[in-house]
């Protein structure tokens, strides 16, 4: 009798284990799913300056919130206060009043205003005591995709009719662009001072020492002076652009501002530049020590680069693209030894690191990944540092009867004086691929290196030159660097002086896994992996690089 | 007299517990580096092009029986295949998430550098040899197929059809046909049309493989395979995607076989040099105490009776007899308890 | 006599017992004729099945018996379980015996089992110390079982010089079992890639000896409780007096040593730091395991000594027994190769079950001849009090 | 939790495993008190029964 309550615990226990164990499993089965994309899912954790959060941050859908304060027939203003005319981005406050205050702005008017719709017997979000239906870990996280302001984006504003400017000037620059003056403690034009917002709007607030105000974060700005405007031009039903998060944050809108952006390029032909003083060519060169020059010591240094800003201007989305931090020449902050403004980056850095899309190689660089640029430049390759010869392409080489490029001379010029220098450089440089004359280019090349096997392969050699040739017309950028005959070539046939003969494959591929020269690669693999690494960087389909006796090679005849 | 026992008992286990680790953790502070001149051979997965030579090849040098399907056969690739008794190596097409094309990869014995093969064979069938291949002796291989248990590289087939004589199959880096001249390389890397496979000393071709990563470091992923996996393999391996992308296990760790049982092994003479000597002397202390306590009880009872014995005879008596009573009511039950199940076992048996 | 034999020879048992010999003879024919693929699902990527899974690793496990008794009683002086002692060394001589025959149908050349003792040993390899001690531990098994055949053959001399190794024997023969019960585990040790991190630990080894001991004690219950009804007429007195308080005993000792079993296993856990596994399906698997099949007979047990419940402790026997089979079937099978797809993962054919029933009912029915002919449930009356 | 070094790995193992030790010893006898409580009883009982 007495084992009874004993077998009793002993069940209890063994039930209690079996609980856990499926408990454990469905723990460890919960996992959070990918959701659909929300661009208007915004984490609301401003508490979180106030301490350790008690509960998760919400998730909050702002869209939703909008059309249903529009379906409701009130305005922003439902949620956001307004303050000097302006509304403010916070919800119902102006400034963050501390954690209290803060819990319960969010918490008396959210339910207040759920509840008010709940008793209309309407659609309401989470009641009061429903603290999860908010407060929900496993809501799906917001993914806004950052909105590009690109140049063509920037005509359709200032080429817009219905911006005016607010100076009454011809230009509208003045709508948007702004500094802010200390002595009328607001914000006015700087007419020819222009400069993308990213460059005072920063990803945070920031309180300015020298100004004695706090500048709006990029997204602050951004949100008050686009989406506001937005909206006053909806209201007078003047066609605008989006006001609603998906607007500019989801990937449907972007796409649709692309086309647009594209058929209003179409529409105006070439795209007007931008009135901004900026020189159509430039000459970019090292700072000098000016005293020292006066005094008369030499200056060593690489020779000057002349520079076509207005081809790049067209060449990029933005200015940002290259003028990064400001609209200044970009040897201002990159000097020879780089400053505390460039962090330390020096001019031949910024000029040529690969990392950076900033700089002229790195830029430069992304266009040979392209498949018509790729066989040869098979990009991810690219550490080897570049010929000499490749250097002079840009530092040029003085030419009798055109003006002197001298650093020491640069250096007091101004900007509008360096067009007329540089310009005879630029129209003097040959911007097309040249190559040898057809009759000294072979026109087919019979590789006999696996003669027990196959037939010899047949190479269309001069095919293959005139197609690489080809894939370079009307390309500026192609034809300035493979200006020079035999440049072509040097895509096969790399290691050797440029020359007309070229030594053949043979004499530098022998037998493979040489003890002294164990990385070269032996003959067949040396073919192999030049045509098929060609043809694949190149993307050409055919022939298949497995299909041997379909594609280069045809089974010997016995 | 149960509580002194159980404490023994404790202290045997408690023993036996501090012997299992302490060698284990002791393996000895040797390390070794291989033979030096062993050779390997680097695969380069970005080079690959999945053409199957180096399977026809290993085909034809090792005369392995033809493939049901021609090896310029390429939808064989559809599928996902292991080596086999009849393949030594064969050549899988991976695509990983992102990358433009198929990658692919391919298989054989990894020849360890400290074989896990050679360390579970328990016929010492498996061999590493200084020219780094590891290759195995049919003539002594009893079939356990322990070495296919331990292989973490899941490499050696077995001739599971073979009734009577079945063999472990793997390849042997051509060993045989290298020692009597008639390669001077694998078959599979001399048949690469696109050096995918390189083959020379392993210090050199280790040497070349970091030299890629460095000259290319976007194409590859910065890490040999093979360099230390499992003590390091003389099989190597370059990719330009993750390596558990292409089928091969990240997760193997960078310690040897050998060393993996080592402290096992090491822990077998100490049982058979600690556990006699502690057996026996729990023997005879446990001889010694039932000797002891016989001698106590005789001791008491004789005392007892003498002190008592006169004034405690009827007592005495009239206890013996209600003892004497009990004993034999229970002999009854159990004898009664006895027949009675003997008697119902009868009946069952009877009854089927 | 003879007409008593006659009527008990069709037994529904004997019946079932012939259809497992013809059906064995079958399939012995054909994995000698066809190889391994002709019976078995073994193949490359897993060579183990269960004829090693259960043959060999069950099969070891559950004669441990033997030893546990025979130290229990000659070397812990524990004299009131001797009647235990030999059921238990005759189950396990026929079960490491019965392993051994299993093995010549699972290696390929089973003619050269004696290769790693005699002519070539890879002394690195767990499997030859596996080998090595099954083969010296079956021989003193054999020793120590031939007390029982010398009394029935009437052999005394012999008899008495043999009975004389008693505690040499016992003392070489828990030696022999430590090292190759613990062997069987640690034989695991060499593949921490494919075997599940839950139940790979550096500990393998001696998880696999403790939890031994304590399916060997629960052996000697369990395989005394199914005896008991055919063979309870072959039982002395002694036999059947003592038989309670074995039980009772052994249930004590089978608590501690699943506790300890139970300790091993959960620090095992910590020392690898694996407890994020717990949280998978895996991880419920392995509660279930150590929490049904551990945790719970060592509390029954616990029970059922302190309340002298022979029903409970008889069924727990049973349920550890059980447990420990499920323990190895999940090293060996369940737990390794966890990563293959499970297209990759091996079931056993049943081709290869049919030969481990076959190899079982072998042994039954070898174990059926003894008892019945021999001094094993008994104490022959020329030897009484011989020991 | 990750770890990125030997020792790191081995002091949260052991943290956890000497913690695990005093909670074993500590079961262990529980379960040993557990099961030999009746012992007494039982040997007062039977001394009862003699008397």
């Amino acid at each position: 009798m007495k084992a009874r309550p004993l077998l009793k615990w002993a069940g209890i226990l063994c039930a209690f284990a079996a609980v856990s164990v499926f408990c454990i499993e469905a723990g460890g089965a919960n996992e959070t799913k990918g959701s659909a994309e929300r661009p208007d899912v915004i984490r609301i954790e401003t508490m979180a300056a106030y301490g350790k959060l008690e509960l998760p941050p919400v998730a909050f859908p702002h869209d939703k919130h909008s059309d249903a304060v529009k379906k409701a027939g009130k305005d922003c203003t439902a949620c956001h206060k307004e303050e000097n005319g302006k509304l403010s981005l916070k919800f119902m406050r102006v400034k963050d009043g501390g954690a209290a205050a803060l819990k319960s702005a969010y918490h008396d008017n959210c339910l207040a205003c759920h509840k008010q719709t709940a008793a209309k017997g309407q659609k309401a979000g989470p009641q009061d005591g429903e603290c999860r239906a908010c407060h929900n870990p496993k809501a799906p996280a917001g993914t806004q995709l950052d909105m590009g302001f690109t140049n063509v984006l920037h005509y359709r504003h200032s080429g817009s009719k219905d911006i005016a400017s607010p100076s009454g000037d011809k230009d509208n620059c003045g709508r948007c662009h702004h500094e802010y003056d200390k002595a009328a403690k607001k914000t006015l034009w700087a007419k020819g001072k222009e400069g993308t917002c990213r460059y005072c709007h920063l990803d945070a607030p920031k309180q300015d020492q020298t100004l004695g105000v706090e500048v709006k974060s990029f997204r602050q700005a951004a949100h008050n002076d686009c989406v506001l405007c937005h909206q006053s031009m909806e209201a007078k039903k003047i066609a605008s652009g989006p006001v609603r998060c998906a607007g500019c944050h989801g990937t449907e809108a972007q796409k649709a501002i692309k086309d647009n952006n594209k058929k209003a390029l179409e529409k105006v032909g070439e795209l007007p530049r931008m009135k901004r003083n900026q020189p159509d060519a430039a000459v970019i060169s090292v700072n000098v020590d000016k005293a020292a020059v006066a005094e008369g010591a030499k200056i060593y240094a690489m020779r000057p680069v002349p520079f076509d800003h207005k081809t790049h201007e067209q060449q990029n989305d933005t200015c940002r693209a290259c003028h990064h931090k400001s609209l200044d020449s970009c040897t201002k902050c990159h000097t020879t030894q780089g400053t505390k403004d460039s962090n330390f980056v020096t001019l031949e850095q910024a000029m040529h690191r690969m990392e950076t899309q900033r700089s002229c190689a790195g830029c430069h660089q992304t266009r040979q990944a392209e498949p018509k640029c790729a066989g040869c430049h098979k990009a991810s390759d690219k550490v080897k540092k570049p010929e000499p010869q490749t250097c002079a392409k840009c530092h040029a080489e003085p030419v009798a009867g055109m003006p002197a490029l001298d650093p020491a001379a640069l250096s007091t010029m101004k900007i509008e004086e360096e067009k007329t220098l540089a310009e005879p450089y630029l129209s003097a440089r040959k911007m097309e691929a040249q190559i040898y004359a057809q009759d000294d280019i072979p026109e087919k090349v019979m590789i006999k290196g696996l003669v027990d096997e196959y037939e010899p392969s047949e190479l269309p050699h001069r095919k293959i030159v005139m197609t690489l040739l080809k894939n370079m017309k009307d390309d500026k950028l192609a034809g300035f660097f493979h200006s020079d005959q035999g440049t072509v070539c040097r895509g096969c046939h790399h290691n050797s002086p440029v020359s007309k003969t070229p030594p053949s494959c043979a004499s530098c591929h022998a037998k493979p896994f040489s003890a002294k020269e164990p990385a070269r690669p032996g003959l067949k693999a040396a073919y192999h992996d030049q045509c098929m690494g060609c043809h694949k960087a190149m993307k050409l389909e055919k022939p298949v690089a497995t299909d041997c006796n379909n594609g280069c090679h045809k089974p010997r005849k016995k | 007299m149960r509580r002194r026992k159980f404490l023994a008992l404790m202290g045997v286990a408690g023993a036996g517990l501090a012997l299992g680790k302490t060698p284990a953790q002791a393996a000895g502070n040797v390390h070794f580096e291989g033979y030096p001149d062993a050779k390997a051979v680097l695969f380069d997965a970005t080079r690959c092009i999945g053409c199957r030579k180096c399977e026809a090849a290993c085909n034809k040098v090792n005369k392995l029986p033809a493939p049901a399907k021609p090896f310029d056969d390429l939808k064989v690739l559809d599928g996902e295949r292991r080596t086999t008794a009849k393949a030594y190596t064969v050549v899988n097409r991976y695509q990983p998430a992102g990358a433009a094309a198929p990658v692919f990869r391919k298989l054989q014995c990894n020849h360890c550098q400290e074989p896990a093969c050679a360390s579970a064979c328990f016929v010492r069938a498996f061999k590493k040899n200084p020219d780094g291949s590891v290759t195995y002796d049919a003539s002594v291989c009893v079939g356990c197929r322990y070495c296919m248990m331990a292989c973490p590289f899941n490499v050696p087939a077995y001739e599971y059809d073979e009734p009577l004589t079945p063999r472990v199959m793997k390849c042997t880096m051509c060993h045989p046909q290298i020692e009597s001249g008639e390669l001077t390389m694998p078959g599979c890397v001399g048949a690469c049309p696109k050096e995918a496979l390189v083959y020379g000393k392993r210090k050199d071709i280790l040497k070349i493989a970091h030299a890629r990563i460095e000259a290319f470091p976007g194409r590859y992923v910065d890490h040999v395979y093979g360099e230390s996996e499992m003590g390091g393999t003389n099989w190597l391996y370059l990719s330009g995607v993750p390596f558990k992308e292409i089928g091969m296990r990240e997760d193997l760790g960078v310690t040897s076989a050998p060393e993996l049982t080592s402290g096992a092994l090491a822990v077998v003479p100490m049982v058979a040099a600690v556990w006699p000597a502690l057996l026996g002397g729990i023997w005879a202390i446990s001889k010694r105490n039932g000797k002891v306590a016989d001698e106590e009880r005789k001791e008491a009872v004789k005392t007892a009776v003498a002190a008592n014995q006169a004034d405690n005879d009827a007592k005495l008596a009239k206890a013996k007899e209600q003892a004497e009573k009990d004993k034999k009511d229970s002999i009854e039950r159990e004898v009664k308890k006895a027949l009675e199940e003997a008697a119902s076992a009868a009946k069952e048996e009877e009854g089927a | 006599m003879t007409s008593e034999t006659k009527k008990t020879l069709f037994t529904p048992f004997n019946i079932f017992a012939g259809i497992v010999l013809l059906i064995g003879a079958y399939l012995t024919v054909m994995r000698f004729t066809g190889g391994l693929a002709a019976v078995t699902n073994l193949d490359d990527n897993n060579p183990w099945g269960i004829w090693i899974g259960f043959d060999l690793l069950c099969g070891v496990a559950l004669a441990a018996g033997g030893f546990t008794t025979s130290a229990a009683v000659y070397i812990f002086g524990m004299k009131k379980y001797h009647s235990a002692v030999r059921p238990a060394i005759l189950t396990a001589f026929l079960g490491y015996a019965l392993v051994v025959f299993a093995l010549h149908y699972d290696v390929g050349r089973p003619w050269r089992l004696p290769y790693p003792i005699f002519l070539q040993p890879g002394t690195t390899s767990l499997l030859y110390e596996v080998g090595l001690c099954v083969f010296l531990y079956l021989t003193v098994l054999a020793i120590e079982y031939s007390v029982a055949a010398l009394e029935w053959l009437g052999l005394k001399k012999l008899r008495s010089l043999v009975h004389k190794l008693t505690l040499l024997l016992t003392i070489f023969g828990v030696v022999l079992s430590t090292l190759h019960q613990s062997s069987l585990g640690a034989l695991y040790l060499i593949a921490p890639s494919k075997l599940h991190p839950l139940w790979y630990s550096t500990y393998l080894p001696i998880q696999f000896f403790v939890s031994a001991i304590a399916v060997g004690l629960s052996m000697v219950i369990f395989e005394g409780t199914l005896s008991h009804k055919p063979f309870h007429h072959k039982m002395d007195a002694t036999f059947l007096a003592e038989h309670d308080g074995v039980i009772l005993g052994f249930a004590r000792g089978a608590s501690m040593v699943l506790a300890c079993y139970l300790a091993i296993k959960i620090i095992a856990l910590g020392a690898d730091n694996n407890w994020k596994y717990l949280v998978s399906g895996w991880g419920a698997w392995y509660l279930f395991e150590i929490l049904g099949f551990v945790a719970l007979p060592s509390l029954l047990y616990a029970i059922g000594s302190r309340e002298r419940n022979i029903k409970l402790i008889k069924w727990t026997a049973a349920l550890t027994v059980f447990g420990v089979v499920l323990n190895r079937f999940n090293v060996s099978l369940v737990a390794f190769n966890w990563q293959l797809p499970s297209a990759q993962r091996y079931f056993p054919s049943w081709g290869e079950i049919g030969v481990s029933v076959f190899v079982v009912v072998v042994g039954i029915l070898v174990f059926r001849f003894i008892v019945t002919r021999m001094p094993i449930f008994y104490e022959h009356p020329e030897y009484k009090d011989a020991h | 939790m990750e770890f990125y070094t030997y020792h790191d790995f081995m002091l949260n193992a052991k943290n956890a495993v000497y913690i695990l030790m005093g909670l074993i010893v500590l079961g262990f006898v529980g379960l040993w008190r557990f099961v030999t409580a009746r012992d007494a009883d039982h040997e007062a009982e039977s001394h009862e029964e003699h008397h």
